[in-house]
């Protein structure tokens, strides 16, 4: 613990220029155009939602300690489990990675100076601040009881509320998210530096272009379903109307469309995030980088043909459950792909138990988890027993949650020295990585019990069988809303008493640790030329280097 | 991205020759769908409104929006959007079509 | 129920032939788990920072082979599991042609039953033991779910048009019926009762209960039961409106205005009786919103309805 | 390669890079707009489907003369932008200003004509409601789709008409380089606004008018 503390008046000679010290100004964070910037802007941003629907899903867990309903009225749990379920899907899941750790890395890792529309990203900011506003006003105003789900007739006539605002703001984001998709590819086909080829792209650039294909093509879908549930609720126009012959399984149609290539925009990312951390800390060539690369083009492409699988109790005509059977089936093989090659990716490595790696690890487990289960409702006859119970509720957050949010912070720990230069405190980091596997498995494995027994989803209060499994899972959620915040305040710890970084703490290959951290404005002081492909952390075809120090002696920073 | 796109016309007369036959082929695609709209063509007439807005369509993607410049990641980004409109139609329709109705005895 | 219990009851026909794919997936979700974890931790053991285990040089051609081998392994057990999945669900579409055809409503939030014989039941399914039974099922305002776990039997109920589900129970006993669609407010109260008799008690119960215990005469005992009775009866301790022949009429109120006296009306009467006070009449009718539940609020409802037929000749 | 065209902005390093990528962004958001109107005409076919005699009914009532004068000024619309995007790219700035100008006229003269329909469907009794005229039940699902989608068309319309004569008005200026590939991105934009209503035409008006 030798380092020099942190200086804010240090002169700049001792510490290249920054974006972060580029401007000081309010006024310079709300104009600028540096792709850096605004995924900060966007990481504050998702920070706040983050805790508005964590303090939502306490609520929900309380609620449920007692099989009675007694903390909050039926209404109010209604509208807890709406505000949770919006404000986590559209305000943080499908956000969150792409637009901080891909805003911020995808011009590194490709050798560029910014994304290709910068003026556009911050556009995207405000748009979504915009749509952030009007869901805060939908809080504030007493929310809404649909489920995020805002099926018709229910959101159209029964649900009281202001189901408008939700889905305006819902609505309103989507524009976000496809600006931004459109920037990222846009990026990735015009700005990548000299002998970039494509399959010398990093997988986290690769998980950033599928996922964008993804938010570009589905997005869209979403907001005229949620604009005609607006117009029959706003106007008056009978869209599905039930009495007028409209048919409420068009807008399940419409709506899945978009909500099942949703879970993929939240884990293809992750998977791109989990290759980076397994290849650096275990020292090793991924296993298969081409597989890899296709098994994410597969999953952009057949996960858009599996959405009726939501459906398979909903009246839809069951030779259509067949077809979507099948295609959710085949959907699986890519994830499978995935797994096994993380896994031999450890095979002849030179293992290290940093924190990302940790979180990195817990990933795998938690997906593989969330994956397995997915084969459970690809099946006709199991799904139509267990949909709609907490199996389902079980299954997507292992998934969403388990898979996307560990990666995002395994990501965040990976990247936070490039980020902001500093090192956190890897003890802590340790203890927080594992804290969060094992919380998030004792919250949401007991569910897939209760779920298999029966118990349905969104019900406040339930039959007193039931009640040991939510005892459990509410118990979890404490350790696991421990394990959310304790990072948030060493990390923030970080910024001001963590030790230097120093430009390249893990040692790690990819080019955005080719420059200093946090990196100049501009990114690179010259135009980066790239001659080889990913994870050269060994020559091909052998072991790594035994000779090579090991960067975590070399830090100095053994708890 | 390595295609050059055409060398512009050097005056206002070229372009407008060059644009002026593609409006007045629309024109004409309007006034036979409007002719043929009143024609008792029974179960045909859908498809063959729809026909011919797709060759419209067509015809303005092609010379308006220049997409007979051969460049054929423009060409992808243009066509990868009815391949996923397509997806979405198959499968809702794979429901609509063979959706049986409900007997009722009593 | 004593003790906990890790796997639901098996009362249908079906529910065995779930469990069944059910275990299967159990299984193979567990050697993968086990694989997947074992390798993982394995490695990382033996390959870890420092240790003196080989990192020789991988063959090109066996990473492949590897890669191949996985993924051809991964979808032919995928494909197997679709064709016995499918073949199950095949096998269940089609309810056998003399199965028992009962009527299933469901309405925010309550379950309304109709049976051949007549019968009506809230919130409750009387079925018989070992016979099949077809529920043809239809909503009145928003999406429902015809949820029974012991019968491993879901099938969403929607407004505008029919679905329909079928079981053969196996087991007699009393077992949950939910709704599992989210369909507003008091969603978690929409559940009820499945009683799977033997068919001689089925018949016996059904015929107990002919063009008797319908809504309305259910009703007629929550009117007493509630204590509406005591206020509405010709020459009660308050002056309260008699209610005979009220459905259907106009109505004048208090304020002057004329309103039918719809089932919305009588809805609303009960609910919000301070809203719309009768001409003549004092407003002090207590609300019985929260008193009242929405099923015994149904049948007051249908029982002041009935009151019109019996009124007109 | 020019250093420091006015029209370059970062992170291009050309100007004829930067026009490439413009284009290949817009596309990309045009494959987004394709998808959503798609959402809406998947959601009206399949209804089409289920209630074909309602539906010919429905659309037999919408007034074919403001449709098709509107298809008709559309397309016109189409040509001016073609040739003031064209011009533009050629660098003849008054032929690239006055077509850009034609361009918003015509697009407000749809706006106005849809106006007059507007109404004249109010005054008919073709909203959906209490007042709705047409008997047969799905008709009003037939207007609901007439609404939203005529209704959706026309701000997208208005959206383009702002950024045309935004266009014109900094070209007229000076301040936006005829080099700048705003042009061709706002171009690429209406045409598919126009490509929407060529859709629309036969979906809303042509239906049920031989029968």
């Amino acid at each position: 613990m030798s380092e020099v503390a942190f200086d804010p008046t240090a002169p700049h000679g001792v510490h290249p220029p920054s974006y972060l010290t580029a401007g000081h100004t309010l006024r310079s964070w709300l104009t600028t155009t540096d792709h850096k910037r605004i995924a900060i802007l966007y990481m504050l941003a998702l920070t706040l939602f983050f805790f508005i629907g964590g303090i939502a899903a306490a609520l929900i867990r309380l609620e449920l300690f007692t099989p009675a309903g007694d903390l909050l009225t039926a209404e109010g749990y209604n509208r807890a489990f709406t505000l949770h379920g919006v404000i986590m899907v559209w305000f943080f899941l499908v956000p969150s990675i792409p637009v901080t750790l891909g805003n911020f890395l995808v011009p590194l890792m490709i050798g560029a100076e910014d994304m290709a529309f910068p003026r556009l990203n911050l556009l995207s900011w405000y748009i979504f601040m915009a749509a952030g506003l009007l869901a805060a006003f939908t809080i504030l105003a007493g929310g809404v009881e649909t489920g995020w789900t805002f099926y018709t007739p229910l959101a159209t006539a029964f649900a009281n509320g202001n189901v408008l605002a939700a889905a305006g703001a819902v609505f309103v984001a989507g524009f976000s998210s496809i600006a931004t998709g459109v920037n990222l590819i846009a990026t990735i086909h015009t700005q990548r530096a000299p002998g970039m080829t494509w399959f010398r792209l990093p997988l986290f650039v690769w998980g950033m272009y599928t996922v964008s294909i993804v938010i570009v093509l589905a997005t869209p879908v979403l907001a005229m379903a949620l604009l005609l549930i607006m117009a029959e609720r706003g106007l008056g126009l009978p869209i599905f109307d039930p009495a007028h012959g409209g048919d409420p399984l068009l807008f399940q149609h419409l709506f899945w469309f978009y909500s099942h290539p949703a879970v993929y925009i939240m884990i293809l990312p992750s998977f791109g995030v989990i290759s980076e951390l397994v290849t650096c800390f275990a020292r090793r060539r991924i296993f298969g980088y081409e597989f890899m690369v296709y098994a994410m083009a597969w999953i952009s492409i057949v996960g858009f043909l599996v959405w009726g699988h939501h459906m398979f109790v909903s009246g839809m005509s069951s030779y259509a459950s067949l077809v979507f059977s099948f295609l959710s089936f085949v959907v699986a093989v890519p994830s499978a792909i995935k797994v096994f090659n993380w896994t031999f990716t450890f095979y002849r490595g030179e293992i290290g138990f940093a924190a990302p790696m940790l979180y990195a690890i817990g990933f795998i487990g938690l997906f593989t988890v969330g994956g397995l289960t997915g084969l459970f409702l690809a099946s006709v006859p199991v799904d139509v027993h267990v949909t709609d119970t907490y199996f389902v509720v079980a299954h997507f957050h292992y998934i969403m949650v388990g898979g996307a949010v560990s990666a995002f912070y395994g990501g965040l720990h990976f990247w936070w020295p490039k980020i902001t230069g500093r090192l956190y405190p890897e003890a802590w980091a340790r203890f927080a990585a594992v804290l969060m596997f094992f919380g998030f498995a004792f919250t949401f494995t007991p569910m897939f019990l209760m779920g298999f027994l029966g118990m349905p989803r969104r019900y406040y209060s339930y039959p007193a069988e039931f009640q040991i499994w939510h005892v459990l899972a509410s118990a979890g959620a404490l350790l696991l809303a421990f394990a959310y915040l304790l990072p948030m305040a060493y990390l923030a710890w970080s910024l001001r008493w963590g030790r230097r970084a120093g430009d390249n703490p893990w040692q790690a290959t990819g080019l955005e640790w080719s420059t200093t951290s946090p990196p100049p404005p501009h990114n690179f002081a010259t135009m980066p030329r790239v001659a080889e492909g990913p994870y050269l952390y060994h020559p091909a075809e052998t072991g790594p280097q035994h000779g090579q120090p090991e960067p975590e002696q070399k830090q100095g920073d053994h708890p | 991205m390595t295609a050059l796109r055409q060398p512009g016309p050097a005056s206002a007369g070229v372009l407008w020759r060059r644009t002026v036959p593609v409006w007045l082929v629309l024109l004409g695609l309007l006034g036979l769908t409007l002719a043929l709209a009143y024609q008792p063509l029974g179960r045909l007439a859908g498809p063959v409104a729809l026909g011919i807005a797709a060759l419209k369509a067509m015809v303005v993607a092609l010379w308006f929006m220049q997409l007979r410049r051969p460049d054929p990641l423009l060409r992808l980004a243009a066509s990868v959007s009815l391949v996923w409109v397509a997806f979405l139609f198959a499968l809702t329709l794979s429901d609509l079509l063979t959706r049986t109705a409900v007997q009722v005895r009593s | 129920m004593g003790g906990v219990a890790l796997w639901p009851a098996q009362a249908s026909a079906e529910a065995p032939r779930v469990d069944a794919i059910f275990s299967l997936l159990l299984v193979v979700s567990a050697v993968i788990i086990l694989l997947v974890a074992g390798l993982l931790l394995g490695f990382a053991i033996r390959y870890r920072r420092g240790s003196k285990a080989p990192r020789g040089r991988l063959p090109a051609i066996l990473s492949r082979d590897i890669e191949i081998g996985w993924t051809s392994a991964t979808a032919f057990l995928a494909l197997f599991l679709f064709w016995w999945a499918g073949a199950a669900q095949l096998a269940a579409v089609q309810p056998p042609p003399q199965a028992l055809e009962i009527r299933v409503i469901g309405r925010q939030w309550m379950w309304e039953v109709r049976h051949p014989s007549g019968a009506r039941e809230l919130d409750e399914l009387h079925v018989p033991l070992g016979e099949p039974v077809r529920l043809v099922m239809s909503a009145e305002d928003v999406i429902h779910s015809f949820f029974v776990p012991a019968f491993r039997l879901k099938q969403d109920v929607v407004p505008g048009r029919l679905t329909e589900a079928w079981f053969t129970a196996t087991q007699p006993g009393e077992y949950h019926l939910f709704c599992a669609e989210f369909c507003g407010t008091e969603h978690s109260a929409m559940r009820g009762r499945v009683v799977v008799l033997p068919p001689e008690d089925y018949a016996r119960w059904s015929h107990a209960q002919p063009e008797g215990d319908n809504l309305a005469q259910q009703g007629a005992k929550a009117f007493v039961a509630l204590g509406c009775a005591g206020c509405h009866v010709a020459g009660g301790p308050v002056h309260a409106p008699g209610l005979a022949g009220l459905y259907g009429r106009q109505v004048a109120l208090a304020d002057g205005r004329r309103v039918m006296a719809d089932e919305a009306y009588l809805r609303d009467s009960i609910l919000l009786p301070r809203q719309d006070v009768v001409a003549g009449y004092d407003p002090v009718m207590p609300s019985f919103a929260g008193v009242a539940s929405e099923a015994e609020l149904q049948r007051v409802v249908a029982y002041l309805m009935s009151l019109r037929e019996a009124a007109t000749p | 390669m020019s250093q420091a065209h006015p029209a370059l902005r970062e992170p291009w390093r050309s100007l004829h890079r930067q026009r490439q990528g413009a284009s290949f962004g817009i596309w990309v958001f045009l494959a987004s707009e394709v998808m959503f109107f798609a959402g809406a005409l998947m959601v009206f076919g399949m209804l089409r489907l289920q209630h074909p005699a309602g539906f010919l009914a429905a659309a037999r009532a919408t007034d074919i003369w403001f449709g098709s004068v509107n298809t008709a000024v559309l397309l016109t619309s189409s040509l001016t932008m073609a040739v003031a995007s064209q011009a533009a790219e050629a660098g003849l700035r008054r032929l690239a200003l006055r077509c850009l100008g034609i361009t918003a006229l015509l697009g407000l003269a749809f706006l106005v004509v849809k106006g007059f329909e507007y109404r004249a469907d109010i005054l008919g009794g073709l909203v959906p409601g209490p007042t709705f005229r047409l008997e047969e039940p799905a008709a009003q699902l037939f207007f609901g789709f007439y609404w939203a989608l005529t209704g959706v068309h026309a701000v997208h319309l208005t959206i383009g008409i702002v950024a045309v004569a935004g266009l014109a008005w900094r070209g007229w200026r000076g301040t936006l380089p005829l080099a700048s590939p705003a042009f061709e991105v706002t171009a690429l934009y209406w045409h598919l606004v126009d490509l929407v209503w060529v859709f629309l035409y036969p979906l809303l008006y042509l239906p049920g008018r031989s029968g």
